[in-house]
């Protein structure tokens, strides 16, 4: 596929099929949550990611625009945790793409550590605490030697899942999940999931090929 | 418990926002909501009054947007169930009870609210404003007295808003204010058993598991995980099962006057929490601890969840002063010391 | 529904005397229990005072022994679950609570209720006591216009007490005050819907069955047999069947001031009351039926049964005045028209 | 057995008896009251004729003073509708036999007919209204021309049974059933199950015959 990336319009259709992913996987997470949280995370990030649709409905004249938009548009809907977490991922990584007119792999792997350091501040965590910046740690470091932009958010999206699988042995020591102690043990980390989700769909989007993408970007 | 718990709702996704309505319209014209938002507050905030902002999930009603109203909150940001507010409506409920003294914001200790009013903080803050923050930590049984921050604020929230709302009415200055809801958290524990689980109308699943004959001690108001899971016992026992964790751990000790709640989770019989107080009264007279005031009731839910928890707050005049002043809102009246 | 629900209790069958306990300890000094009895009574009642005596069957907490306070109740006498107190327990109570006034006795409209508290009235005014009864007809489900005496006293119990309570505290004649009684019964409506049974812990059976998707419209406070048996609703359209029952009872016509009570019989949530208050308000406003003041609470409770009842009042001037005058017990502490 | 009918010693044991019955059948009233109430009769009638035992040991002078004592002792601790008209049945029937010092035939028919009005009195109902009322009133019946204790405690037992099955066929007018309306049809009164406890019970004692009762009389 097209190693030049994807402009600002691809970007957006890759950010609605992300939210289109995580919708359709809202039960996924809310029973992930029921499991060691309050069962509320997969109706929290429908609520957010059906409003990024919205917002994107007004479409993006720049890439970062593109991210900070549906950060904000989770920010403000989703609430809880994850609303602000998810939010700071997006916003957070937006900023690292200020000016860009196309993303590569450089710009995921920008975007990927310039989120996880804005989740880590604002959520006062660091990884082995359970979260999904676990998954988010474990999905940039993936990315290091990837050539392309394919090859990138396939690292990615297979390093969150990961991390997915690192929490299960994790004991969480932050958010509704740290109660449990050693009975969180076993169980994966529902904002971890949420990160895998997005990453898959950000991978499936670019796979998905030269006429979906290469031929817009012809 | 596979189908859904029954409850009296229109479309479930749209109970927050309808429940919102109607608590405005229960407080007979002493708030209003903002335009477009899930977000109350109090008609009539006189000019110069340090504001209260309060708020938190929905799904706990009347904690915490039924606590709006005289000597309480001046505002409260709701959330949807279970679930902090956003940044924004934090931020325009502040906006809207500031009165150029400042605004303290009063909630429960959740990694969820800490990190939304943080950001609606800053952004308060950019524009000049002075925010305080005070976290509700009073769950003894969520983490270990050295590690007070990690603990989770439940029924404490009761005695806080109460307080700390006399104090933001009676008191001219942020830092006055802030003081004494630190104080006042300072001596604030309680802990809660659960007895069956409630269950959020968009999932109608429980929040968690529990057998017919278990209870589970020192569990959280979103069915987070307690201290111990075991049979049904009975009342005295629970009693002492809870008062064992909560006097140690202040410590209260003999000749203090202290508060006293039982707060109804949901579905636990007012008859219950009485026969409980009975057996906390008689604990507490040996041990020589004075109750000054005694608050028995339903404040800080889970849906329908069976369970109560007991919060116990040591005094001092200046706490007393304000305890007792009278105040009133939908979900919270009092006469005052007669 | 066949095992036992899970309590929080000792003995079941202590269940009453020790809840008496904790109540008389919940109230921080404003009331006693009779020794050996289940009757509680105000402390510091005032020489010529008409006295108001309220009871009934307990297992409906906070209702009645939890309205004997200020400004409300002077003693009630409490029966054991849903079982009117014996005439003895009233005597004794009401012995207990008079001051040389008379004394008005207050409590819902059942056969048991009628009978012992008639009992002890006979006993009494062998003895010269001037007794007068007002018994509290409200539940519209219960019986046609024409059969008011046939009516059960629901959640119109919360209004009465209140406004009944304040009468005999501000007026000096047993007649002035059972005349604001007979007004006040004179003009309240209620009517309650079930969504789950509860149970009476000595048996820990629940007292009715309703299917997971039912609802009984009109069911009395014990489970007795409503109007409509029908599938679960949404909350506007309970609401508007509710009213359409209360509204052209009375009737209630445009250009009324009422008060609006919203009461829960146990486990439903406030969050689906305040549901239901937005469409009330809707329907009252098309009415041109204005609310003076909204309760929304739970006061008159059948053990852990989930459904809620509304009550409606007519007001003039005379029942405003004692309806918002200020009052505190343990279940329903008011702090009065600011 | 003895025409003469018992004395004041045999009444109390004969009270005692009845009290023993209506405890151990707190099951069969209590799901009486469950189908057409509000489940708490035989829990009550427990109550009660827990207390009437209480109450008979320190015995009874007069056979009034016994039926009084019972009626007392139910009145003072069974509460409700029951502990109010099953009270009146005792206390009522207890004034129509002052100053006898056996009761026989005549003394039980005068019992109920007493009974019978003071309960009537009481609650405000007449028969056919699904009440112990309906009962009683068999019962009273049923005893007009037995000839002796032995025979007129049958009857009545017989007629309250009758009765019992009689309230099936009524629709409760007064009571927590009244609101079942129709739905009350089928199911017989609590109350009145009651009362063809309490009769079956002292036909019981009265015919278990000379060694028990005559022995006494001897
Ligand atoms: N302090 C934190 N820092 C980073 N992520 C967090 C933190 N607390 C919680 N999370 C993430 O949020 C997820 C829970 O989201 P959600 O259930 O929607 O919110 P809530 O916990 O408020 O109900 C957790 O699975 C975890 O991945
Ligand atoms: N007005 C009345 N007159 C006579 N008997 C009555 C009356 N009301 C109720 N009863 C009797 O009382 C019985 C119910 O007793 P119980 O369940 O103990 O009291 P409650 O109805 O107060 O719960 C009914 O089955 C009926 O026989
Ligand atoms: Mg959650
Ligand atoms: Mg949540
Ligand atoms: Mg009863
Ligand atoms: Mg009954």
């Amino acid at each position: 596929m097209s190693d030049t990336g994807l402009g600002p319009e691809d970007v957006v259709g890759m950010l609605r099929a992300v939210a289109r992913a995580v919708i359709d996987r809202v039960n996924v997470l809310t029973d992930a949550d029921l499991a060691i949280g309050d069962g509320d995370h997969g109706i929290g990030m429908r609520r957010g990611f059906e409003a990024v649709l919205t917002s994107l409905d007004v479409g993006a004249p720049t890439i970062d625009a593109a991210f900070r938009l549906t950060g904000m548009a989770i920010l403000a809907n989703t609430g809880g945790a994850a609303g602000a977490v998810f939010g700071t991922l997006f916003t957070s990584g937006a900023k690292s793409l200020m000016g860009a007119d196309r993303i590569d792999a450089e710009g995921i792997r920008r975007f990927l550590a310039a989120a996880q350091e804005g989740v880590a501040k604002r959520g006062g965590v660091i990884e082995g605490q359970k979260t999904m910046l676990d998954a988010l740690a474990h999905a940039a470091r993936a990315t290091s030697d990837a050539a392309d932009l394919t090859a990138c958010l396939k690292a990615a999206a297979q390093g969150a899942q990961v991390g997915v699988e690192a929490t299960k042995s994790m004991v969480a020591t932050t958010g509704k999940a740290r109660s449990l102690g050693e009975r969180s043990l076993g169980y994966p980390d529902p904002g971890a999931i949420s990160v895998a989700i997005i990453l898959s769909a950000m991978r499936d989007y670019v796979s998905s090929g030269i006429d979906d993408i290469g031929g817009r970007n012809g | 418990m596979a189908k859904a718990v029954k409850k009296i709702l229109n479309d479930p996704r749209k109970a927050v926002t309808e429940m919102i309505d109607g608590l405005v319209l229960a407080s007979d014209g002493m708030t209003r909501r903002l335009p477009g938002l899930d977000a109350i507050v109090r008609n009539h905030l006189p000019e110069g009054k340090v504001a209260l902002l309060i708020g938190g999930g929905s799904g706990h009603e009347p904690i915490f947007h039924g606590f709006v109203g005289h000597n309480l909150g001046d505002g409260a940001a709701c959330g949807q169930f279970f679930a902090a507010p956003a940044p924004h409506i934090i931020y325009e409920a502040a906006k809207a009870v500031h009165r150029g003294k400042g605004i303290l914001f009063l909630y429960g200790n959740y990694a969820g609210d800490n990190m939304n009013f943080d950001i609606a903080a800053e952004m308060l803050q950019d524009e000049g404003i002075d925010i305080r923050t005070v976290r509700v930590t009073d769950d003894v049984a969520a983490a270990p007295p050295e590690r007070t921050h990690d603990r989770r604020g439940i029924a404490g929230d009761v005695l806080m808003i109460k307080i700390t709302g006399a104090a933001a009415a009676a008191l001219d200055s942020l830092d006055e204010v802030e003081r004494v809801a630190r104080k006042a958290v300072a001596n604030v524990r309680s802990m809660g058993v659960a007895v069956s689980a409630g269950s959020i109308p968009e999932t109608g699943k429980p929040t968690f598991e529990l057998a017919d004959d278990e209870i589970e001690v020192g569990m959280g108001a979103h069915g987070e995980a307690g201290i111990a899971r075991q049979k049904l016992a009975p009342a005295d026992a629970v009693a002492e099962a809870l008062l064992d964790r909560i006097l140690p751990d202040l410590p209260f000790a003999q000749g203090d006057e202290v508060a006293l709640v039982i707060n109804n989770l949901g579905a636990t019989t007012m008859m219950e929490m009485l026969v409980v107080n009975r057996r906390i009264r008689e604990v507490l007279q040996e041990r020589g601890i004075n109750v000054h005031r005694t608050e028995v009731g339903t404040w800080l839910t889970v849906q329908e969840m069976a369970g109560f928890s007991v919060t116990i707050m040591k005094l001092d005049a200046e706490l007393k002063r304000f305890l007792d002043m009278p105040c009133h809102s939908v979900g919270f009246s009092r006469m005052g010391a007669a």
